[in-house]
C-alpha cells in the first residue's frame, strides 16, 4: 500500500470524567479514502477536530506528511495540506458562493495579503472557483449569498470549499448530511471520482456511501478504535454490527 | 445696530448648573436694564460649551464670526477658558470672564482684550490657607480631584497655610463614593480639612462627610463645594462647613440685597457665586458704554472704559488690577439657616482686604 | 377524515424572492405525510411558512379549523405543531435536560404526556449527557435533543425536517419505530427526510416539491413502487 | 446614484469654499475631520467588526503629538504629521496586540480600558497643560511656509487628505487583504479551517486605522489651534462611533455623511435650542428604526 | 496604616463593589441574557434616583415613595420596550448602542428640564440614619449596611431567576435563538418585554437606593454605565455570579488602590513623583485590571457557554 499520510498514535483527550478520545491509532494513506464510523457520541467528531487542531489531545501524537504537528495551530496545518469541512454547515454567510471559494483558493495560494488589487480582479481565484462550484454541482449559484442558500446546497459549498485547497488530507464530516437522495448519489459520485487525487478521511453515517468509498473503515465507539479493516470485514464484525450497524450491515 | 453679546457657559452635562447660574445672573442685569447695555439695544447670544474645549472653540469662532459680537462673557471653567481665551482676544473682541481665571493670563499671558469679572483661580484657596492659619491648625489633611485644577488649588491653600499637611489626597473626577477617603482622614486625626471638590463631587462629599459623623470632630474648610449649586442637594448636610468667597448671598452691599431679592423674584432659586459675578459682568459692559457713549469701534477707549469699573459690584468694592483682574475682599464663608428656612453660605468673617491676586506683577500691562 | 392541517395557494419567500408559487397539502388527523424533494425546492421553506416563521405571502392555512393568518408563531404551535427543526438548533447556552424542560407544554386531555423520563426512555444517551450543554454534545445526540424537545411540547401535529441527519444506523432505525408507534397513538407528522424506503413505511401519503410547488402527491407506497415516479422527481 | 455620490459629497465639498463664511468653512473643516477619523474607523469597524471605543484616544494623539512638537520647536507638517500618523500607529500597534485577543464587547471595552489610560496620561501631562490643555502658538506651517493659516487652504487640504483616506481604505476593503478581514468577522473558525489567521490582518488594519485618526487629531489640533485631554475620552469615542453607525458602517462613504451630519445636524438644532438633544436623540433612535438606514438608501458596499 | 484601616478600607471597597453590582445587574441580565447593549440602562438608574425624589417629596416617606418610583420605572420601562427596544432585537449590536444612545441624550434632557440641572437629594429614611462607630472617628451609617444587604438580596434574586428558573431558561434559550423559542410555541416577545423592563426597574431600584448618600443630578448615570460596563466584561457577559464577583473585585481594587498606592508608590519613589504618579495610577486601575483579566480570559471571568 501506498505511504502513510497521517499517523495517529496514542491520541487521548477527556472532558472531566469523559473520555472521549482513549487511546487511539488510526493511519491514513495517501490516496485512500478511510472511513470512520461509530454510534452518535463516540467521539467521531472529537477527533477530527484534534486533526485539524481545534481540540488540543491531552495525549498522544499526531503526524502528517512526515512531521509532527500535534501541536500546531489549525491555520499551520491547514496550510500543510489538511483541508475540512464541519459537521455543522460553515460558511461565510454574507460572501457570494463564489466569494466563498475564491477566497478559499487565494488562502491556499498564500495570496491573502494582498493591499492594492481588488480581490474580484483575480482572475485565476475566480475562475477555479467556478470549476469547483461546477463540480459540486452550484454552477448556476456563484452570485448568490452563501446565506440565501438552503441546507444542501451549503454542503456542497463546504466541500468546495475545502477542495479549493488542493488538500493532501480532506478531512470530511458527515458531507452526505442534510443532502437529498440526489444529491447524495451526486456526492457518492464525485467522492469516487476525487479518490486517489486526494486523501480523505469520512466521517459519515450514510452507510451505503461509506461501504461504496471506502478503502478501509476503522470503527470508533466510547473514544476506541474497536475494529479496522476493509469494508467486508468490517461489516462481518459482530461488535460493530451490535454497536453500530444493526440491520444496515 | 444693536450691541452684541456673546455668553459662553456650561449648560449640558453634570456641571450644567454652573452655568446657569452665570447664564441667569448675566441675563437677569440685561432686563434690569432694559434689555439694553449702556444705553443701546442689546442681543446676548447664549451658546453651551458642553464643556468641551474644542466644541468652546467652535462656538467662539461662531459668535466672533458669523454673529460678529463686541463682546464675549462668560466661561465657567478654566479648560474652557484656555481654548477660547487666544481665538477670541486675536480677534480683538474684549472677553469679560464670569468666573475662569487662569493663572495664565493673570500673569505673562495677560491680555488687554481680557478682563475678568470674577476672581483669579487661586484666590479662593488662599482664603483658607489664610484662614487655616490664623487659626493655628496645625495638621490638615487636603484632598481635590486629580486634575490641573485640584492641584491649583491645593498649592493656592498651601501658599499661606504653614502647618503640617497631614496628607494629600487626589481623588479622581467625577468620584461618586468617598469612604476610602473618609477613612483616611479619620485615621490622621487631622485638624481640619481643606477640600475642592466642585459639583455634584462635592455634594456626595458633604453628605458622606457628615454620615460618617467626621462633620463633628473635623472642621471642613473647602472652595467652590458648598455653595448655592449644592447646597440644595446637600441641605443641612453642610450646615456649619466653610467655603471662601469674595461675595455671599447675604453680603451686606446695597446692590447685593437688590440684586438676590430680584433674582430669587425671578427664577425661584437662591443665586451662587457665578451669578453674581454673571450679573457683575453685564453690569461692567454696561458701564464701559456709558462712557463710550454706546460706541465698540474704538477699541482704545473702550478698553479704558472697562479698565475704570465703573458700576456698583454686588461685592462692593471692586477696581481692576494691573492685569485686569479685580482687587477685591474675601471672606471666609459659612453654611448658615436664613430666616425662610432655606440654607446658604453666610459671611463669617472678612480674610482679606482690597486683594489682588498673586500673578499679577508677572504681567507687563500697566 | 378532514384535515388537520390544510395549506391552500401558499406563497412565500425570502425578503422579496419568492419561493413558494402555491402550495397546496393536506395532512388528515393522524395521518403521515413524507414531503419530498430535492435541495433546495423549497421543502423547509413550506414548514416555516406553516408556522410563519416566513411570513406567507399569499394563499391560506388552516390548523384543526383554525385559520393561521395573522397569528404570531408561537400561537400557531400553541395550537399543537411541534417542530424538529433543519440543522437542530439546539440552544448551546441551555444544558440538555434544560432544553428539554424549557418549552415544555402540557398535554392535550386524553393524549400520552410526554415527559422527562419518557424521552429519556427513548434516548439513554440524552441521559447520560443531562448536565452538558447544549453545544457540548455530538451531532447526533444535537439531533436526539431536537426530536425530544419537539415531543416535550406534546405536539398533536409533529413536524420533522430531516430528524435522521446525522443519525447513526442503529438509533436512525430507532427513529422510524418511535414515529410509527406515535402515528399508532394518534399523532399527525409530516417527515421531510431523505430516506425513501424508510420514509413509506411510516408515513401513508407522499408529495414532492418541485421549485416551490407540489408536483406530485399520492400514496407513499405507490410513490416508491414506481421506479420511473421516484427517479423523474428525486433522480435516483 | 450610487455611483455618483462619491463626486456628488466630494464636489459639494469643494464648493463650499465659494459661498461660505469663514465661520461655516471651519464648521465643515470640522465635520470633515471627523469625517477622517470616522472613515478609519469605519473601516475597521464594518470590515472587521473590529468596535473600537478608544478611537478618539488614537486621534488625540494624534492632536498631541503636533501640540507637543509645537510647543518643542517643531512647527513644520511635514515633520508633526508623520510623527503625529507614526504615534498614534504605534499606540495602536501596541495596544492592538493585545486588544485583539479579545472579540466582540469584549474588544469594544479592552479598547476603552487602554483608550482610558491614555486618557489619564494625557490629564496628568503637567508640562503640557495637564487638564487645561495646550494652546498652540500657530498653525502649523508646511515647508517653512503659514498657508494652513488661510481658511480656505486649510479647507482644500482637509477635503484633499480625506479624499485619499476614502480611496485608501477604498482599495484596501476590496482587496484579498480586506476581504480577509471581512471573512474574519463573518466566521473565524471557518478562515482558519482554510489556512488563514485573522490576527495579523487585523493588526495591520487597526494600526493604518490608528495612523490615519491620528491623521485626523494632527488637523484636528491645527483647527481649534488647541489640544486637551478632553480629546481622548469615551465620550468622543462614542461619538466617532456614533457617526460610523449613523451614517453606516457597511460603506466607506457612510461614515463621511454620518460625521459630516452629526456635526452640521448639531450645529443647526443647537442654535434653535438650548435643549436641541431633546430632538437629537429621538433622531437617531428614528434613524435607526427605519433603516437599514441611510446605508441602505445608498446601497451596501460589495462588488461581487 | 494601620490592620484597622485596612479593614475598613476593605469592608469600603465590598461596599462599592455592592453598588456597582447593583447597576450592573440590570445591565447583565438584558444584555448577557437577551443580547441588547441597552446603554440606556444608565439614564434608567438615573430616572429611578429622580422619581425617587419626587415619590419621596409627595408622600413624605421613603418607603412608601420606593414603590411608586419602582412601578412608575417599570411602566416607563415597558414603554420603552414597546416604542424602541422591541425592533432592536436580533438586530446588529452597534444599531442597538445608536439607538440607546439616542435615549439617553433625550432622557438627559427631559430630566434637566423637569428636574432643573442642580443637583437634588433623597432624604434619607429617619429608621436607617443612625451609625455604628467602626474605627476612632469614623462612623459607618446603618444605610450602607442596608444597601449591602440589597445588593446581596438581588443577587441572590437573580442568580436563582436566570439559572434554576424555567424563564431564565428561556430568556438564555431566546437570547441565541428566539426564532426557535416561538417556533416551540413560547411568546418570548412578551417575556423580552417584561424581563427589560424588570431591568430598568433594577437600574431604577439601584438609583433610588443610591439617592441618599449620592447626588442626584442629570447625567449621574453616565459614568456610572461604562463602570458598569467594565464590570459586566470582566465577570463574562451573562453570567450574575461573574457580575458580583467583579464588581466586588473593581470596588476593592478601586478602593484600595485609592487608599494606599500613593503610600506604596512611595516606597519605591519620591514622595513627588509618587504622589503625581500615584493617583493617576489609580484612576486608571479599574481600567488596568479589566485589559488585564481580557488578556489572560478573553472572554471574562465566568464566560457563557457558546
Ligand atoms: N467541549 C466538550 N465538553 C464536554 N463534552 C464534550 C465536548 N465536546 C464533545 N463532548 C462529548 O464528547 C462526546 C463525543 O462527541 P463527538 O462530537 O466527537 O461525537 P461524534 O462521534 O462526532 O458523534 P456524532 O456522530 O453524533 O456526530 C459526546 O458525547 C459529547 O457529549
Ligand atoms: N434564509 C434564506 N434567504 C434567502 N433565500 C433562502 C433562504 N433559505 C432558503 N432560501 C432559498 O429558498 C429556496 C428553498 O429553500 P429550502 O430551504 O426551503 O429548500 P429545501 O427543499 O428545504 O432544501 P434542502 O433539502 O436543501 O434543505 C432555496 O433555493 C434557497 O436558495
Ligand atoms: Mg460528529
Ligand atoms: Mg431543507
Amino acid at each position: 500500500m501506498a505511504e502513510v499520510l497521517l499517523e495517529i498514535s496514542g491520541l487521548a483527550k477527556a472532558y472531566g470524567a469523559l473520555h472521549v478520545t482513549a487511546g487511539v491509532d488510526l493511519s491514513v494513506h495517501s490516496g485512500e479514502i478511510h472511513a470512520l464510523i461509530g454510534p452518535n457520541g463516540a467521539g467521531k467528531t472529537t477527533l477530527v477536530a484534534q486533526i485539524a487542531g481545534e481540540v488540543m489531545p491531552d495525549a498522544g501524537a499526531i503526524r502528517f506528511a512526515g512531521s509532527d504537528i500535534t501541536r500546531l495551530p489549525v491555520h499551520r496545518r491547514a496550510r500543510r495540506g489538511l483541508a475540512r469541512s464541519f459537521q455543522i454547515t460553515s460558511v461565510f454567510p454574507g460572501f457570494t458562493v463564489r466569494e466563498n471559494v475564491a477566497l478559499a483558493v487565494m488562502a491556499a495560494r498564500g495570496r491573502t495579503f494582498r493591499l492594492l488589487r481588488p480581490a474580484s480582479a483575480d482572475r485565476e481565484a475566480n475562475a477555479q472557483a467556478e470549476l469547483l462550484l461546477a463540480e459540486v454541482g452550484l454552477a448556476g449559484r456563484s452570485r448568490v449569498a452563501a446565506s440565501g442558500l438552503s441546507h444542501g446546497e451549503k454542503r456542497a459549498l463546504e466541500l468546495a470549499m475545502g477542495l479549493a485547497a488542493r488538500p493532501r488530507l480532506l478531512l470530511l464530516d458527515e458531507p452526505m448530511a442534510g443532502t437529498g437522495p440526489t444529491e447524495s448519489a451526486a456526492m457518492v459520485a464525485l467522492l469516487e471520482r476525487l479518490k486517489r487525487q486526494y486523501a480523505i478521511l469520512l466521517v459519515e453515517h450514510d452507510m451505503e456511501a461509506v461501504f461504496r468509498l471506502a478503502d478501509r473503515i476503522s470503527v470508533l465507539v466510547a473514544g476506541r478504535i474497536i475494529a479496522c479493516g476493509t469494508p467486508d470485514e468490517v461489516r462481518a464484525d459482530d461488535r460493530v454490527k451490535a454497536a453500530y450497524l444493526g440491520e444496515e450491515a | 445696530d444693536p450691541v452684541k453679546v456673546g455668553l459662553v457657559s456650561t449648560l449640558s452635562g453634570p456641571s450644567a448648573v454652573l452655568g446657569q447660574h452665570m447664564r441667569d445672573g448675566f441675563l437677569l442685569a440685561v432686563k434690569e436694564l432694559g434689555g439694553k447695555l449702556g444705553g443701546q439695544e442689546t442681543e446676548v447670544v447664549v451658546v453651551d460649551d458642553e464643556l468641551k474645549p474644542d466644541i468652546a472653540v467652535q462656538k467662539v469662532k461662531g459668535l466672533l464670526e458669523r454673529d460678529k459680537v463686541d463682546f464675549v462673557a462668560g466661561v465657567v471653567f478654566s479648560n474652557v477658558m484656555g481654548a477660547v481665551a487666544k481665538p477670541v482676544t486675536a480677534s480683538e473682541t474684549f472677553l469679560i470672564s464670569g468666573n475662569a481665571g487662569p493663572s495664565t493670563i493673570a500673569g505673562a499671558g495677560c491680555n488687554p482684550f481680557f478682563f475678568s469679572a470674577s476672581y483669579q483661580n487661586d484666590q479662593n484657596h488662599e482664603v483658607l490657607g489664610q484662614y487655616a492659619q490664623s487659626k493655628g491648625y496645625k495638621k490638615v489633611v487636603l484632598m481635590a480631584p486629580n486634575y490641573q485644577a485640584g492641584k491649583d488649588s491645593l498649592a493656592g491653600f498651601k501658599r499661606y497655610y504653614k502647618g503640617e499637611v497631614a496628607d494629600e489626597i487626589y481623588t479622581q473626577l467625577g468620584q461618586l463614593d468617598f469612604s476610602a477617603e473618609l477613612a483616611k482622614i479619620a485615621a490622621a486625626k487631622p485638624d481640619a480639612v481643606f477640600t475642592f471638590m466642585p459639583g455634584g463631587m462635592g455634594v456626595n462629599l458633604v453628605k458622606q462627610y457628615r454620615q460618617a459623623g467626621l462633620a463633628e470632630t473635623t472642621p471642613f474648610l473647602s472652595a467652590f463645594t458648598v455653595d448655592e449649586t449644592t447646597l440644595p442637594a446637600t441641605g443641612e448636610a453642610a450646615l456649619g462647613f466653610y467655603s471662601g468667597a469674595a461675595w455671599a448671598p447675604n453680603l451686606d452691599v446695597p446692590a447685593n440685597k437688590t440684586f438676590v431679592a430680584a433674582f430669587e423674584k425671578e427664577y425661584g432659586y437662591i443665586p451662587a457665586l457665578y451669578a453674581a459675578q454673571g450679573y457683575d459682568a453685564a453690569k461692567l459692559i454696561d458701564s464701559a458704554l456709558k462712557a463710550t457713549g454706546g460706541k465698540t469701534a474704538d477699541k482704545a477707549a473702550l478698553r479704558a472704559a472697562l479698565k475704570k469699573a465703573d458700576f456698583s459690584s454686588v461685592r462692593g468694592d471692586f477696581k481692576f488690577n494691573t492685569n485686569q483682574f479685580p482687587i477685591q475682599n474675601f471672606y471666609l464663608v459659612k453654611v448658615g439657616k436664613r430666616g425662610d428656612g432655606k440654607v446658604e453660605t453666610m459671611v463669617a468673617e472678612k480674610i482679606f482686604s482690597n486683594y489682588g491676586d498673586a500673578y499679577a506683577e508677572k504681567c507687563d500691562m500697566k | 377524515m378532514t384535515a388537520l392541517l390544510a395549506l391552500r395557494g401558499l406563497t412565500a419567500g425570502y425578503g422579496g424572492a419568492p419561493v413558494l408559487f402555491g402550495v397546496d397539502l393536506d395532512v388528515p388527523a393522524g395521518a403521515a405525510l413524507a414531503l419530498m424533494g430535492r435541495n433546495g425546492m423549497g421543502k423547509t421553506t413550506t414548514v416555516r411558512a406553516i408556522l410563519g416563521l416566513v411570513p406567507p405571502t399569499g394563499g391560506s392555512r388552516t390548523f384543526d379549523g383554525v385559520p393561521l393568518a395573522g397569528l404570531k408563531p408561537h400561537r400557531i404551535a400553541r395550537l399543537g405543531i411541534g417542530l424538529v427543526p433543519e440543522g437542530r438548533q439546539i440552544f448551546p447556552t441551555l444544558t440538555v435536560e434544560e432544553n428539554l424542560i424549557a418549552t415544555a407544554a402540557l398535554p392535550r386531555a386524553g393524549q400520552r404526556a410526554w415527559t422527562l423520563e419518557r424521552v429519556y426512555g427513548l434516548f439513554p444517551r440524552l441521559a447520560e449527557r443531562r448536565r452538558h450543554f447544549g453545544n457540548r454534545i455530538s451531532g447526533g445526540e444535537q439531533q436526539m435533543l431536537a426530536i425530544g424537545r419537539a415531543l416535550m411540547t406534546n405536539p398533536r401535529l409533529l413536524i420533522l425536517d430531516e430528524a435522521t441527519e446525522g443519525l447513526a444506523p442503529l438509533i436512525r432505525a430507532e427513529i422510524w419505530a418511535v414515529l410509527s408507534m406515535l402515528k399508532g397513538e394518534g399523532l399527525s407528522l409530516i417527515v421531510i427526510d431523505k430516506h425513501v424506503s424508510a420514509l413509506a413505511q411510516v408515513c401513508e401519503q407522499a408529495a414532492v416539491m418541485e421549485k416551490g410547488r407540489v408536483v406530485h402527491a399520492g400514496p407513499a407506497a405507490a410513490f416508491v413502487a414506481d421506479a420511473g415516479l421516484a427517479s423523474r422527481y428525486l433522480g435516483v | 446614484m450610487r455611483r455618483l455620490l462619491p463626486f456628488l459629497l466630494f464636489g459639494a465639498l469643494a464648493a463650499v469654499p465659494l459661498f461660505a463664511d469663514a465661520f461655516t468653512l471651519s464648521l465643515v473643516a470640522r465635520g470633515m475631520i471627523f469625517a477622517l477619523a470616522a472613515v478609519s474607523l469605519g473601516f475597521i469597524l464594518g470590515q472587521g467588526a473590529l468596535v473600537s471605543f478608544g478611537h478618539a484616544a488614537v486621534m488625540g494623539i494624534g492632536a498631541y503629538a503636533v501640540g507637543i512638537l509645537m510647543e518643542e520647536g517643531g512647527r513644520d507638517a511635514l515633520v508633526s504629521f508623520p510623527v503625529a500618523m507614526a504615534a498614534a500607529g504605534l499606540f495602536a500597534l501596541a495596544t492592538g496586540a493585545v486588544s485583539l485577543k479579545t472579540r466582540g464587547v469584549y474588544f469594544i471595552m479592552i479598547t476603552l480600558a487602554f483608550g482610558q489610560m491614555a486618557f489619564f496620561v494625557a490629564q496628568s501631562l503637567s508640562a503640557y497643560g495637564g487638564d487645561d490643555g495646550l494652546t498652540l502658538a500657530a498653525r502649523s506651517t508646511v515647508a517653512g511656509q503659514r498657508w494652513l493659516k488661510d481658511p480656505k487652504i486649510f479647507h482644500f487640504t482637509v477635503l484633499g487628505l480625506l479624499v485619499a483616506t476614502v480611496l485608501t481604505c477604498h482599495v484596501l476593503a476590496a482587496s484579498p487583504f480586506g476581504r480577509v478581514l471581512a471573512a474574519g468577522k463573518e466566521n473565524e473558525r471557518r478562515l482558519r479551517a482554510l489556512g488563514v489567521d485573522p490576527y495579523p490582518y487585523r493588526l495591520l488594519a487597526f494600526t493604518i486605522a490608528g495612523a490615519l485618526a491620528g491623521l485626523s487629531g494632527a488637523l484636528y489640533a491645527n483647527l481649534a489651534e488647541f489640544v486637551s485631554p478632553a480629546y481622548l475620552s469615551w465620550h468622543r469615542s462614542g461619538e466617532l462611533i456614533v457617526m460610523v453607525v449613523a451614517g453606516g458602517a457597511g460603506t466607506v462613504l457612510g461614515p463621511v455623511i454620518g460625521a459630516l451630519g452629526v456635526v452640521l445636524v448639531e450645529e443647526g438644532l443647537s442654535r434653535l435650542t438650548e435643549h436641541w438633544r431633546i430632538l437629537f436623540g429621538p433622531l437617531l433612535v428614528l434613524l435607526v428604526l427605519s433603516r437599514g438606514g441611510l446605508s441602505a438608501l445608498f446601497g451596501r458596499r460589495r462588488d461581487g | 496604616m494601620t490592620l484597622t484601616l485596612l479593614l475598613v478600607q476593605i469592608l469600603n471597597g465590598l461596599q462599592l463593589g455592592i453598588l456597582l453590582f447593583l447597576v450592573a445587574a440590570g445591565l447583565t441580565l438584558v444584555f448577557g441574557v437577551m443580547d441588547v447593549i441597552n446603554l440606556a440602562h444608565g439614564v434608567q438608574y438615573m430616572l429611578g434616583a429622580y422619581l425617587m425624589v419626587t415619590a419621596t417629596a409627595l408622600t413624605g416617606s421613603f418607603w412608601l415613595g420606593l414603590p411608586l418610583a419602582l412601578a412608575a420605572a417599570l411602566a416607563l420601562g415597558l414603554v420603552l420596550e414597546r416604542l424602541v427596544i422591541r425592533p432592536l432585537y436580533g438586530r446588529d449590536h452597534l444599531e442597538q448602542v445608536l439607538a440607546t444612545f439616542g435615549i439617553i441624550l433625550f432622557v438627559n434632557e427631559a430630566v434637566k428640564m423637569t428636574w432643573g440641572s442642580a443637583p437634588l437629594a433623597i432624604p434619607m429614611p429617619e429608621a436607617l440614619s443612625g451609625s455604628v462607630r467602626i474605627m476612632d472617628g469614623l462612623n459607618y451609617p446603618v444605610y450602607r449596611l442596608v444597601l449591602i444587604g440589597a445588593g446581596l438580596l438581588v443577587a441572590g434574586l437573580l442568580y436563582v431567576l436566570v439559572t434554576r428558573t424555567r424563564t431564565g431558561m428561556l430568556l438564555r434559550a431566546g437570547a441565541t435563538n428566539a426564532p426557535m423559542v416561538s417556533a416551540l410555541g413560547v411568546d418570548i416577545a412578551g417575556l423580552f418585554a417584561r424581563i427589560f423592563a424588570f431591568g430598568a426597574m433594577l437600574a431604577a431600584f439601584a438609583g433610588a437606593m443610591a439617592g441618599p448618600i449620592l447626588s442626584v443630578e442629570p447625567g449621574m448615570g453616565d459614568g456610572l454605565l461604562i463602570l458598569a460596563f467594565v464590570v459586566i466584561v470582566i465577570g463574562g457577559i451573562g453570567s450574575i455570579r461573574g457580575a458580583f464577583v467583579a464588581a466586588l473585585m473593581v470596588g476593592l481594587i478601586d478602593t484600595l488602590g485609592r487608599s494606599f498606592l500613593t503610600d506604596i508608590l512611595k516606597l519605591v519613589m519620591s514622595a513627588s513623583a509618587a504622589s503625581a504618579a500615584g493617583p493617576a495610577l489609580a484612576s486608571m486601575s479599574v481600567y488596568l485590571l479589566m485589559a488585564l483579566v481580557l488578556f489572560f480570559r478573553p472572554r471574562g471571568l465566568f464566560p457563557a457557554p457558546a
